[in-house]
């Protein structure tokens, strides 16, 4: 009958109208990432500031767009010096986490990075051989992982 | 009328008719990305219409040639940004068959999975513009509520909602957790159905809905194989040519499911199997969850890929239709040549054939059922 | 139904490839679309019309479907001076949008297009972005 | 008059100001507030408690913005058409009463004043939209026009059918009728026609087609800002107002609710019930095509008007007491 369909709508919204929302109140309420996401880029280090990267530059050769920037040490080819991370550029594709043949590299989940600089999108996951705060520490283990695979 | 249609001028090129010329676009309201439509108008009537793309051109297909083939699969997320998986697919599927590459078993099946649930969240953005082009906004807001759960599945899976990167070259990047995939399943065959009906009852069944979308913007089988149109405006017109059938891949030959057709040729005809594909899709993500086996999920290969040289034409059926990826090979790790041959690109040359004489009030309720998208459409 | 590619090759002065994934008919540019209404007549409908710089040649290729899975490629090679090819608007009207795509971004000009003008790029962009001719601005990876 | 008689009246037009002025800020934020809980949404909640601050921030943003007048723009009529509409509907709540008698003017025939500064309201719309030199003004204010006058004529008829019942175009004397029956349930017909009539001219879901954003990018204001948006916005609300007010008057029994004693706040709730309905139906539906609209007035509405008027006359014949 004409007309049935115009008062099922009505019925849904009107349910939908007392119902609950759904909405995530974001500033007030924050949503925790999972684990996968692919947000910004961070560096495995030592509780002692000893960054895991050997610099063998698979990232920085595998990245699309140029992101990553990393200066060897000229006297230990296993040293990088520093390791600068452009995030203005980076789609998030995740392969430099995916090549990384010591597994060195992670993302983290935090996504409140706004700015109104673009320079500060620029950050060093390396400067002068040590790790910066934008590190993530972990315990040291006795093997470096990944290693087997290093040659792949 | 197959062949020409009416261009911008010249209906009004005697002087006897007035006519004025609207820009719609690209920045209006309704228009679905920055699309410029010009429309030439009568009163209210569509005389004639000349889309101007562009506006969205990366230079993707220029890209890919300066890029390696593990690079590229980045770029396809680009493409059509609402059905990543089915884009990626097709690229890989391109390289797969170049490089004769096995694919691993249960990769497969995730794959068939994932490019079903992305033609459900697509046609879940389309279902929602649909409504929002002929003036009602709940329908945005309900559709968003699956598609959010989706996304959520698809961000705890692969690491990104909307650019996942998660197809590789032999398999995808990385299995999914089996208790997710079971969450899921649930979540399909209870609550999706639910929505899914919810929607009907809120604007399938409406009608002033069906008033306005019923014998809107008819087009024939022979008009629409013509003009290029492919995937579910094609079968909107009562073929049921679709290539999941035609040359399965994936394990589309192993599933259960049909084709979804309807006669009408309208717009209504449009909107009925894009809903009624929903419901399949969701059937066939269930029994791929169902049905898949354990294993490997990827193939080893290379860290670095170099395809014989050669050329190969891979059409995949999208959500939008015929996605054709034209891959030419020199043996080095970059492509030659790779070109996109996209649905949405065929199906919005279609636009200006299928509106004049009709309303400017039909003319958004027409544009919604040729769901665009532009990234695709200008690449 | 399948043509018969070998005879069509033959009647239209061209070659037929079929070592490749699908066969491939070479034809001079002036069978163009001599060669593409015989298809059409067989019932064949087009899928894609596109080109690619060989570096010598500018080759346009048009992909075309004999049956639902059946897939032929065509292909004429026009010389870098003198671009034009008759268009296969006529027979497809499909292709309108495709081939002013191709003049876009190589340069080739279709005779007959009813409306031969830039769609991606803006009137007065300079060069033909998918030539090889035509270099991106990459950077060097360190 | 003497000095008295215009203190008094003084006093009306300042109330029904300020009425005017609540019944917008009022009607802001609970539109929002309900189309978001339709939309699972809470609505704006960070102004005031649960955003009811909201119009008041509306308002300053609307003042704080630039008033631009378009270069192609006809100045006078640009500044003149949104008057044109706002005046018009105000004067139309001066004989709506909320009391026996209690209006500032219970003229004889309030109900045809109504009908009267409603059909001026289309002059203003049409105004706007050429005074703004915007083909989609243009385009919306034509449909505006041709709208409102379409259902104009449904609207009087199935109103006629409450006049034949009272016996009266005063609206006192029309709400005196319903004391226990309402108009709505003795003629179901015309109350139906009169509430789709009504949703028309108030350019309200699924008729919103004058300002249907997704062709017309805002219709027949496409190029107004600032405050003059803001009276665009303002007549919208009144002209919901006055059309809901009106409805309650005619067919939902006015400040009656039986076996309650008669009292105004009656008529204030039932316009705030009709308004939110009508909101909900702007939750709920497309809206439709002009064709279609125009062809169920001509060919739908006004035929079963005339034949709701030829029942009422059969059955207020056969049964006077009806």
């Amino acid at each position: 009958m004409f007309g049935s369909g115009l008062l099922k709508g009505l019925r849904i919204t009107g349910k939908r109208m007392v119902g609950p929302t759904k909405c995530d109140m974001y500033p007030y309420h924050r949503r925790t990432l999972p684990t996968k996401s692919r947000i910004f880029l961070a560096m495995r280090a030592t509780p002692d500031g000893k960054p895991l990267c050997r610099a063998c530059l698979t990232c920085q050769q595998n990245c699309p767009d140029h992101v990553i920037r990393i200066e060897r040490d000229p006297d230990d080819r296993e040293r990088a010096v520093s390791f600068t991370v452009d995030s203005g550029r980076c789609t998030f594709c995740g392969l430099c986490e995916e090549n990384c043949p010591y597994d060195v590299l992670v993302f983290t989940q935090d996504f409140e990075r706004a700015t109104f600089d673009r320079d500060t999108l620029v950050y060093k996951l390396i400067d002068d051989g040590m790790a910066t705060g934008a590190c993530v520490t972990v315990e040291p283990t006795d093997e470096p992982a990944g290693e087997a695979d290093a040659d792949g | 009328m197959i062949g020409d249609y009416p261009r911008l001028g010249q209906a009004s090129a005697d002087g006897a008719t007035k006519s004025i010329v609207l820009n719609m676009g690209p920045q209006h309201p309704s228009m679905h990305g920055v699309l410029h439509l010009m429309v030439e108008l009568s009163g209210e009537t569509v005389l004639a219409c000349r889309p101007v793309i562009g506006y969205l051109h990366r230079g993707i297909e220029k890209l890919f040639e300066n890029r390696t083939y593990n690079q590229c699969i980045v770029l396809c997320d680009r493409l059509d940004y609402i059905s990543q998986y089915s884009n990626e697919w097709a690229f890989c599927r391109a390289v797969e068959k170049l490089a004769d590459i096995e694919v691993a078993k249960r990769a497969e099946w995730l794959r068939t999975m994932y490019a079903e649930l992305v033609r459900i969240t697509s046609h879940l953005l389309w279902w929602s513009s649909v409504g929002l082009d002929m003036g009602a906004w709940t329908p945005l807001i309900y559709a968003m509520v699956p598609r959010e759960h989706l996304f959520d599945f698809y961000e705890a899976t692969t690491g990104s909602r909307l650019m996942p990167n998660y197809l590789r070259f032999g398999g995808v990047k990385e299995d999914v957790d089996p208790a997710a995939l079971e969450e899921l399943h649930d979540w399909l065959g209870t609550e999706f159905f639910a929505h899914l009906d919810e929607f009907d009852g809120l604007l399938s069944g409406n009608e002033i809905f069906l008033s306005r979308q019923r014998g809107l913007a008819h087009m024939t089988t022979d008009q629409a194989v013509a003009w290029g149109v492919t995937g579910p405006m094609l079968r909107a017109t009562g073929c049921d040519r679709d290539l999941r059938k035609d040359t399965p891949y994936g394990v589309y030959d192993r599933l259960e499911w049909q084709t979804m057709t309807d006669a009408r040729g309208d717009a209504l005809a449009r909107y009925t199997v894009r809903m009624r594909e929903m419901r399949e899709s969701a059937n066939m993500a269930m029994q791929c969850i169902e049905r898949m086996p354990a294993g490997e999920v990827r193939t080893r290969l290379p860290k670095v890929l170099r395809p014989p040289a050669g050329e190969v034409y891979v059409r995949t059926e999208s959500t939008r239709g015929e996605l054709g990826i034209y891959l030419v090979s020199d043996g080095s790790v970059k492509p030659y040549r790779l070109r996109v041959h996209s649905p949405a690109f065929m199906n919005i040359s279609s636009l200006p054939r299928l509106v004049p004489g009709a309303h400017i009030n039909d003319f958004f309720a027409i544009f919604g059922g040729v769901d665009n998208v532009m990234a695709e459409i200008d690449r | 139904m399948t043509p018969d590619l070998a005879s069509l090759a033959e009647r239209f002065g061209g070659t037929l490839d079929d070592a490749g994934f699908d066969p491939t008919i070479r034809v001079p540019r002036e069978n163009w679309r001599a060669l593409a209404a015989a298809l059409a007549a067989d019932g064949v409908w087009f899928s894609d019309v596109t080109a690619v710089d060989t570096g010598e040649t500018v080759d346009v290729v048009a992909h075309v479907c004999a049956s639902r899975s059946e897939q032929i490629t065509l292909k004429t090679a026009l010389s870098d001076d003198d671009l034009t090819v008759d268009s296969l608007v006529p027979v497809w009207p499909g292709v309108e949008w495709l081939e002013r795509e191709v003049y876009d971004m190589f340069g080739v000009s279709f005779d007959g297009h009813p409306d031969m003008t830039r769609i991606l790029l803006y009137e007065g962009f300079e060069g033909y972005p998918l030539r090889k001719s035509f270099l991106l601005d990459v950077e060097e990876d360190g | 008059m003497s000095g008295h008689q215009f203190l008094v009246a003084l006093v009306w037009v300042l109330a029904l100001l300020v009425v005017m002025a609540l019944n917008i800020i009022f009607m802001d934020w609970y539109e929002r507030k309900l189309i978001g809980h339709i939309h699972l949404r809470p609505g704006p909640m960070h102004t005031g408690w649960h955003g009811l601050l909201q119009p008041f921030a509306d308002m300053l943003k609307m003042l704080g913005k630039e008033d631009i007048v378009p270069t192609g723009a006809d100045k006078l009529f640009f500044w003149i058409g949104p008057m044109v509409v706002v005046v018009p509907l105000f004067l139309a709540l001066t004989v709506l009463p909320v009391a026996p008698g209690a209006a500032l003017a219970d003229i004889n025939h309030g109900l045809f004043f109504v009908f009267a500064m409603q059909t001026i309201v289309p002059f203003g719309i049409t105004l706007i939209g050429w005074a703004g030199h915007n083909k989609w003004s243009l385009v919306g204010s034509l449909r505006a026009a041709a709208q409102l006058i379409t259902y104009e004529i449904p609207m009087l008829i199935a109103a006629l059918g409450v006049v034949m019942l009272a016996g009266s175009t005063r609206l006192t004397d029309i709400v005196q009728h319903q004391t226990v029956w309402w108009y709505a349930l003795k003629l179901p017909i015309g109350f139906a026609i009169f509430f789709v009539t009504g949703l028309a001219e108030m350019n309200r879901t699924p008729f919103d087609l004058p300002e249907a954003e997704s062709e017309l990018v805002a219709g027949y204001h496409t190029e107004y800002s600032g405050m003059k948006f803001g009276f665009a916005m303002m007549s919208e609300y009144n002209s919901m107002l006055v059309g809901s007010w009106l409805l309650v008057l005619l067919f939902l029994g006015g400040w009656n609710l039986w076996p309650l004693p008669p009292s105004p706040l009656w008529v204030v709730l039932k316009v705030y019930l009709v308004q939110s309905f009508i909101v909900w139906i702007r939750g709920t539906y497309p809206r439709m095509r002009l064709d279609d609209m125009m062809e169920m007035s001509w060919k739908y509405l006004i035929p079963a008007g005339l034949a709701n008027l030829l029942l009422v006359g059969v059955l207020g014949t056969v049964f006077p007491k009806f």
